[in-house]
């Protein structure tokens, strides 16, 4: 993969991001925070990575921990949205 | 009055010389002076001889008219079924009697229509005078001192005097509910914002119904009607009838026992009085009490008004009279469409359609 | 890495990314908002199996333990926090982002041949070593910054702006020096410049969000969740990764546009916001009455929000909603709302207004139906069962002091129970302004209340436009 | 009306005897059987012998109240001022005198506050009484035969009365405009949609004033009223005056001067005639004509309404005398603040302040 | 191709295709659009200049003169071009972007070195001959396709839909057949494959347009605008290009939602449109009334554009009006407009609605002030100088019958001479709907007319939304 | 170039495409298609590369002639817009 592709793709998420997010309900920031935050935790990604080399005890280590960090981000960003949005669920009748 | 200052320089403008009667605009606040400044000529009430066109709010007495040209218009309010002697005495002195309120209801006549130009005066006027009367405030006010509910008042036979009452009830923040035998105007009750109250199960009339006018309806619709009339009239506080039908007697709308059901202090205004009235015991200029209740019968409400009344009249003659203006003979000539519609008498003869049968 | 692994890995990673992008478009309208959450939580699970499929997985079982570890925390966590604490949860929750780049890009520095980021020469690649390095850096600036905004959120220290003197240049000398040692990362690799890279960050992420007061700490989050996501981006960049690309860019984006609506909905500059430590005067907090109590500024849309999704809702119209002749606008909102299948009701004190019967008046002129306003005896039960009670330029009647307070100019007087609905939408133009009697309100203050600061009308009108969207 | 059934009821259920004076309910549609439905005794006018507090309109003949026992309240609109010589008869025989009117205008006597709810329908009666006596119609009309241009209302006062003029000559379509002393009610007028017509440049009463009231203003002020008020009022139809000022004679607002200009057929109605009146040649319960614009001047505007005005004065007595009911004496007992506001007389003596100096 | 060039070269193009997107962005709305058109200018300048610079410039001067040709006679045609043949231009444009599509594509057939996709074998890769069939299907079908839509346009072709007979076989079965063949070209890459390949597709074009009545022209055009993208876009994959990715797939994306919220504006079926040749009954016009004289519909949107950039406003209520109760939402579109400075008047007829006074009421109650009411004398003249007359539940009162047609039971009723304004709007609920007198108007079909069919209260409310945004 | 960037790149661009257009002014429909129009000729990046390239005459003959049209398009695209737009012009007072 060369740098301008990884470049274009970027910029081209940022559009999309900006995009996205443009238009939100503002009793939606909250939740809409907590799901990025739990998204942004792909970082996980490069912590398995790091993990499941052999090579760096160190490295591993390091990875395991941000795995753990990570990990409380994912499975709490994501069960902690859910319990927001469940309160807007009341009124279907729309 | 049949002409103002401003209808006065207007027909002058189209050539013709006016003499005004002395004293005649004093009711709507016109001196003499202001007629002479507008361009007329002032004179006393025997002053049409030689006129050519006599113009007038009703029909004048066929003996100030001697002097009047032979064949002379007399375009007024003539009230033909009323006053059908006074018809035929025009016919006799050879005069050609044009009644306004004949003119037939036709696009390009609503500017030459009394009935619709004093109609609306009276719908507007009702409520006031009513409102006066009544011994409450019309609005909602919610105060420290306690809520006064808003009046409610009920308008009966919604043509255009109905729906000025309609307007300028609700204006004054009373709740507002009205009904017609004539389905049309359903529609035009909600277009003011009140509610209408209908005959549901018997059929009514259709549509605008022929040139906007209602019919005698038939005895089974007319007891629906009174049924459900009263069981609406009990919880009213004003009621303005104005249900007329052309050529006949008012409908009676509303009977004694039904007056009796009315709170006491209520207020009816029944503007068909002339025509012999929508209200049992209504009498023509006069407020009569029962059971508690005020029957308001003024048989001429427009007059009221005197100065709106008067400005829109002398308006719908001028507009009849331009309409027809031929330059060249320096009078008007009318159409056979509207000709035929308005003209009682002609060559000494009673010649319309609906006196002669 | 990719390189050595077959185009489905990258083709999945892709996936991950748009699932994510799906995840926020979903989150943009309530509707959709759970739909979206779950393309979020299939993304990260696709983006996770992924690595673990293509990677040895002689680690497995550990990585399976620090997995479960993790996600047992922030499940019980997220299961058991209050709801009112969200805010400092979702804080707490980016410093723990932060923190994870940083050890990745540690990791990455302590291992770079399994990130395939050597060269030739056995030392890691220039471009690399800039990704890394901002990477680190933007992850430790936000976790220090994160743990501040969580301290001050959750009122475990004061949430008034703290300004050392100096401070600007401190700030400024800091992360040029960080930059510095960016570049100079790149042509020396030892691990003193890394360490030292690391350390200033943690240093500059704290003295960033020092300074900024109480009330602008929504937007600080968020603009921390941006920064999270560009450490993401960085590491996506040196590991050639699409997911973490994606997302990274996503997430910094999307973040930084957030903070900046939250700022406009709040009237806040952005750029004094996140400058932080630059700004200087901005931080006197737009959420401190002058009185010193706090209370909540509300938007539009959250007003537009709350009532569409409310069973009743009582409006209580005052002498403010007839100075800015409010009523048309004001019915359209009843009736919108009526559409919406709301239940919508005008509470008319008997002395709201400047005469007897002005509101009556003015909204006969709009077209209320009559059926629609009661009086007070009528609707003061009614309270209890609200969801919204929404006071329009009223004041003093609805002032509890008149109920409880002897020495109010207007104890005695009857007055609404507004604070028994779920939630109060006050209207007026300032937190200044009083009512005819002139004493402050204890409204304002109360935990369901939201101030809506505006003039009655426009405000009203911001609120249909809202509803209609 | 002092009472009405609905407060002789809730005054009962406080645990009070009522005794109603026979015929007293007519006016305003309420007869002696409902009365008595609603548990009050009926007698003749004399009937306050043994009475502890006798309620009324305005205050009774001292005569009438010779059975009275000692000690007990008159509570009624008392006019202090006017009737000096009632009040000092009240003091002679030991009777309490409570003057409603002065009531003060604290939060919590809102509801108990006669001038206020009684203010409020003059307001609203005033530009009805108004309308009917002008001879146009209020609201604009473009009709096939002409337009009917708005009327043009002034509201001069803008107190509870004002107020509500403004808003009810605006609910029938006028064109209105309101001027004042005071700078608060600019605001108010706009409220209402009118639009306010002010003395720029001198200065007038900054905010609400004292207790809400004005006081007279400097020479000055008033010359520049003088001239903002000739050049405006020349253009006007309706013109309502409200303007009082508390214990004196009402400012004189309009000179005669003036009144020549406006446009015959104009009217104007002076709600201020009791108190010597707004308006130059205002006459109490008459209308004149001068220059042909009429001038109203009933002295006793609310009484044109006469069922809401009982409803809303009887439901302040109450108000009062339930706020200050003591359970155990079986009677009110009075405050401090209310006390010495309202009290004109106690043990034979004159008590009050504004009466005494 | 890339792979020989510098990165600088890859970031150039993606310049290109960043500007491209900040085009569109900006001609999404009226302010930005000027600088919109000009970021795609720019963008296409770098995109060729690229282009040129890192390719042998050998052929300079032919390539030079291809572009001034083509170049001046574009120009020209944009120059001399009337306004109201806008779309019929656009179409033929959009053909021309098809046969260059279909021509590059046949080029890099003809000489794959050039474009740098030839394998080991010397043969085309596989891949590359996907692309490349795909890219010339869609580029024939775009150009036939467009030809249709330009000639029903220009009304060189009868407007109506043409259905065949059995054309859902033959359309069905002629789709299959070319991509059948793009199929076998990836095993056989003679010349015979990719000819039949082309003719098909011109042929196809050309029978899914057909069946497409007049009416639904417009979104058409967009879709074949959408079509045109994705053919570039696939030559950018050939090409290894972004700029041609990123272009090709927004203008594709982009026309595809454009055509979808112009059916979604025309109250049309998105599928049925786009099927055409599928979609069956969907091709009756909604473009033409029941007396088959042609009228056009117009949105809220289209309204609140045209009013806001007014500077005269001229509105004419009528019964109607009264019949929605629209006159507080009339109001508040007034105080909008006069917000944004166009001058607002009410013309007042003599006898609209069914009362004296009847408008007058309703514009009271809803506090239109006196001096922006006129009477029918008054306001006459400046019907001339009005950019707007917008005509709400009145039609008598308009009906040029009146003046001209001895006939008409309206004859000789004086009327607003509604004609002489740029543009009329006129709102009742149908093409059916009459007024009072019961006759048909002229005005309806004027060229300066739209029609906004709708309840007068709830077009109204859209409009004043619109005008919000 | 790989084809997963190339394909990143193609999906994020169609996200792009979606949100730039979805709130456009329907005022805007025509010159909006115009620029897409103009924009779509980014095509003769492919014919320059034809027409450049020696080697087969066919192709360059082919490649000119679809520089020819795209320039007409990319010309005529981007002024006629322009005349459109001008038609907004007018009132800059906002
Ligand atoms: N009804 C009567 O007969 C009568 C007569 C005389 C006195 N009063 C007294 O008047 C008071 C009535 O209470 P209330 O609750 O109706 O009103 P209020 O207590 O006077 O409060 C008015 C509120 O409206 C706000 N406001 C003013 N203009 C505004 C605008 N353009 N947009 C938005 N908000 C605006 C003010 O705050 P901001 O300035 O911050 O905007 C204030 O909070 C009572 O105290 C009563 O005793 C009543
Ligand atoms: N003013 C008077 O005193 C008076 C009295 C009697 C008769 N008239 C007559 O009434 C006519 C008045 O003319 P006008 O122009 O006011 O009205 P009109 O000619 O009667 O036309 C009314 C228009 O409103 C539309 N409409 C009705 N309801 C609507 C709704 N809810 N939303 C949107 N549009 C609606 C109708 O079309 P759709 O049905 O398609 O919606 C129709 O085009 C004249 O012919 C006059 O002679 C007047
Ligand atoms: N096109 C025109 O030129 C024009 C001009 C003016 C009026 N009009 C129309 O003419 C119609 C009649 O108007 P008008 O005011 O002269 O009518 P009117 O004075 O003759 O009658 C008043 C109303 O009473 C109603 N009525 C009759 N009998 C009734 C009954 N038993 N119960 C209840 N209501 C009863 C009638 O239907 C009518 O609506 C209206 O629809 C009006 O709009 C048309
Ligand atoms: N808070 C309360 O409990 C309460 C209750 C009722 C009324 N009020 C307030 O009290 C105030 C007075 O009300 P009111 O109706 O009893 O007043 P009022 O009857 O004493 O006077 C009527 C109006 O005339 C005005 N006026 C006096 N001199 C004038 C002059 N020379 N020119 C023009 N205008 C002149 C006064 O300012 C006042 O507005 C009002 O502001 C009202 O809102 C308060």
């Amino acid at each position: 993969m060369d740098f301008i592709s990884i470049l274009s793709i970027f910029v081209l998420a940022c559009f999309v991001g900006y995009y996205v997010v443009w238009s939100v309900t503002p009793a939606l920031h909250t939740p809409l925070m907590a799901v990025t935050n739990a998204i942004s935790s792909v970082i996980i990604v490069g912590a398995l990575v790091a993990s499941a080399a052999a090579g760096s005890p160190l490295a591993k280590v390091l990875g395991l921990g941000a795995v753990v960090l990570a990990s409380v981000n994912i499975f709490g960003g994501f069960a902690v949205t859910q319990r927001m949005l469940a309160m807007y669920k009341k009124k279907e009748k729309k | 009055m049949a002409a103002t200052p401003e209808t006065v320089r207007k027909l002058s403008a189209l050539g013709a010389k006016l003499v005004v009667e002395s004293g005649a605009g004093k009711g709507a606040g016109i001196s003499d002076d202001d007629f002479q400044a507008a361009g007329a000529a002032i004179a006393s009430a025997d002053a049409a001889a030689g006129a050519q066109i006599v113009l007038g709010v009703q029909g004048p007495d066929p003996a100030l008219l001697g002097g009047a040209a032979p064949g002379a218009w007399i375009v007024a309010g003539l009230d033909p079924f009323g006053q059908r002697a006074r018809v035929d005495a025009y016919a006799a002195v050879g005069l050609e009697a044009l009644a306004m309120e004949f003119m037939p209801r036709i696009t390009r006549a609503q500017s030459m229509d009394i009935l619709s130009s004093q109609a609306n005066l009276s719908g507007y006027k009702a409520v006031l005078v009513a409102a006066n009367l009544y011994g409450r405030a019309f609005p909602m006010m919610m105060t420290a001192a306690g809520t006064v509910s808003a009046a409610k008042a009920f308008i009966m036979g919604v043509g255009v005097a109905g729906l000025q009452a309609i307007a300028t009830a609700r204006r004054l923040g009373a709740q507002v509910s009205a009904t017609d035998v004539r389905s049309a105007t359903k529609e035009q009750i909600q277009s003011l914002g009140a509610k209408p109250i209908f005959v549901e199960n018997v059929a009514g009339i259709e549509g605008e119904g022929a040139g906007g006018y209602a019919t005698e309806m038939s005895s089974e619709y007319q007891k629906a009607q009174a049924e459900l009339v009263s069981s609406h009239i009990a919880k009213q506080d004003i009621v303005i009838t104005t249900a007329l039908i052309p050529g006949r007697a008012a409908p009676r709308l509303i009977s004694d026992a039904q007056i009796a059901t009315m709170r006491p202090g209520s207020v009816i205004y029944d503007l068909a009085v002339a025509q012999g009235g929508n209200v049992e015991g209504s009498v023509a200029d006069q407020v009569v009490e029962r059971h508690g209740v005020k029957i308001v019968g003024y048989a001429n409400t427009p007059a009221l008004l005197p100065a709106d009344a008067s400005a829109l009249f002398s308006r719908n003659l001028f507009n009849f009279l331009s309409a027809f203006w031929d330059k060249e003979q320096g009078r008007p000539v009318l159409d056979e469409e509207i000709g035929n519609a308005i003209r009682l008498t002609q060559g000494g003869q009673v010649v319309h359609e609906r006196l002669k049968g | 890495m990719e390189h050595a692994s077959s185009p489905w890995v990258g083709l999945a990673y892709l996936v991950a990314g748009v699932l994510f992008i799906m995840a926020l478009r979903g989150l943009s309208s309530p509707g959709t908002s759970r739909a979206g959450n779950r393309y979020g939580m299939i993304g990260m699970t696709i983006a996770v199996a992924t690595t673990l499929v293509t990677h040895s997985i002689a680690s497995l079982p550990e990585i399976a333990v620090a997995i479960a570890i993790g996600g047992g925390i922030g499940f019980i966590i997220a299961r058991r926090i209050q709801m009112t604490a969200m805010p400092q949860l979702v804080a707490a929750f980016h410093s723990l982002v932060g923190l994870a780049a940083v050890l990745v890009g540690l990791a990455a520095y302590a291992n770079p041949e399994a990130f395939g980021i050597l060269d030739a020469q056995g030392l890691i690649e220039p471009q690399s070593r800039v990704e890394m390095g901002l990477g680190i850096a933007i992850g430790a600036i936000t976790f220090s910054g994160s743990i501040i905004a969580f301290l001050k959120l959750a009122g475990k220290m004061s949430g008034a702006a703290i300004l050392l003197p100096g401070r600007h240049v401190i700030n400024l000398g800091t992360l040029l020096a960080i930059l510095g040692l960016v570049g100079w990362f790149t042509q020396d690799q030892s691990a003193w410049v890394i360490a030292t890279i690391t350390a200033l960050s943690f240093v500059i992420g704290f003295l960033l969000i020092i300074p900024i007061g109480g009330a602008d700490m929504p937007v600080v989050v968020s603009m921390l969740n941006s920064y999270s996501g560009w450490a993401a981006a960085a590491m996506g960049f040196t590991l050639h990764n699409t997911a973490m690309i994606i997302t990274g860019a996503l997430v910094g984006s999307s973040g930084a546009i957030l903070s900046y609506i939250m700022c406009k909905a709040m009237n806040r500059s952005f750029l004094s916001v996140i400058a932080g430590g630059f700004g200087a005067e901005a931080a006197a907090g737009g959420g401190a009455a002058k009185e010193q109590r706090p209370w909540k500024r509300g938007s539009a849309e959250d007003a537009a929000f709350l009532m569409k999704e409310a069973e009743n809702v009582i409006i209580i119209p005052g002498y403010g909603m007839a100075v800015s002749q409010a009523q048309h606008v004001l019915r359209e909102m009843g009736d919108v709302l009526k559409a919406n299948g709301v239940n919508v009701k005008y509470a008319i004190h008997p002395v709201a207004g400047r005469m007897p019967g002005h509101m009556n008046v003015l909204l006969a002129e709009a077209n209320v139906p009559y059926d629609e306003v009661f009086e007070l005896e009528d609707i003061q039960g009614d309270f209890a069962q609200a969801d919204v009670a929404f006071v329009i330029g009223a004041n003093d009647v609805v002032n509890p002091a008149a109920k409880t307070d002897k020495s109010s100019p207007i104890y005695g007087m009857p007055v609404f129970d507004v604070d028994k609905a779920k939630t109060i939408f006050f209207v007026k133009r300032s937190m200044g302004g009083v009512g005819y009697s002139g004493v402050d309100n204890d409204v304002f203050y109360m935990d369901q209340t939201m101030m809506l600061l505006a003039d009655a009308k426009k405000m009203v009108e911001e609120i249909v436009k809202a509803l209609q969207h």
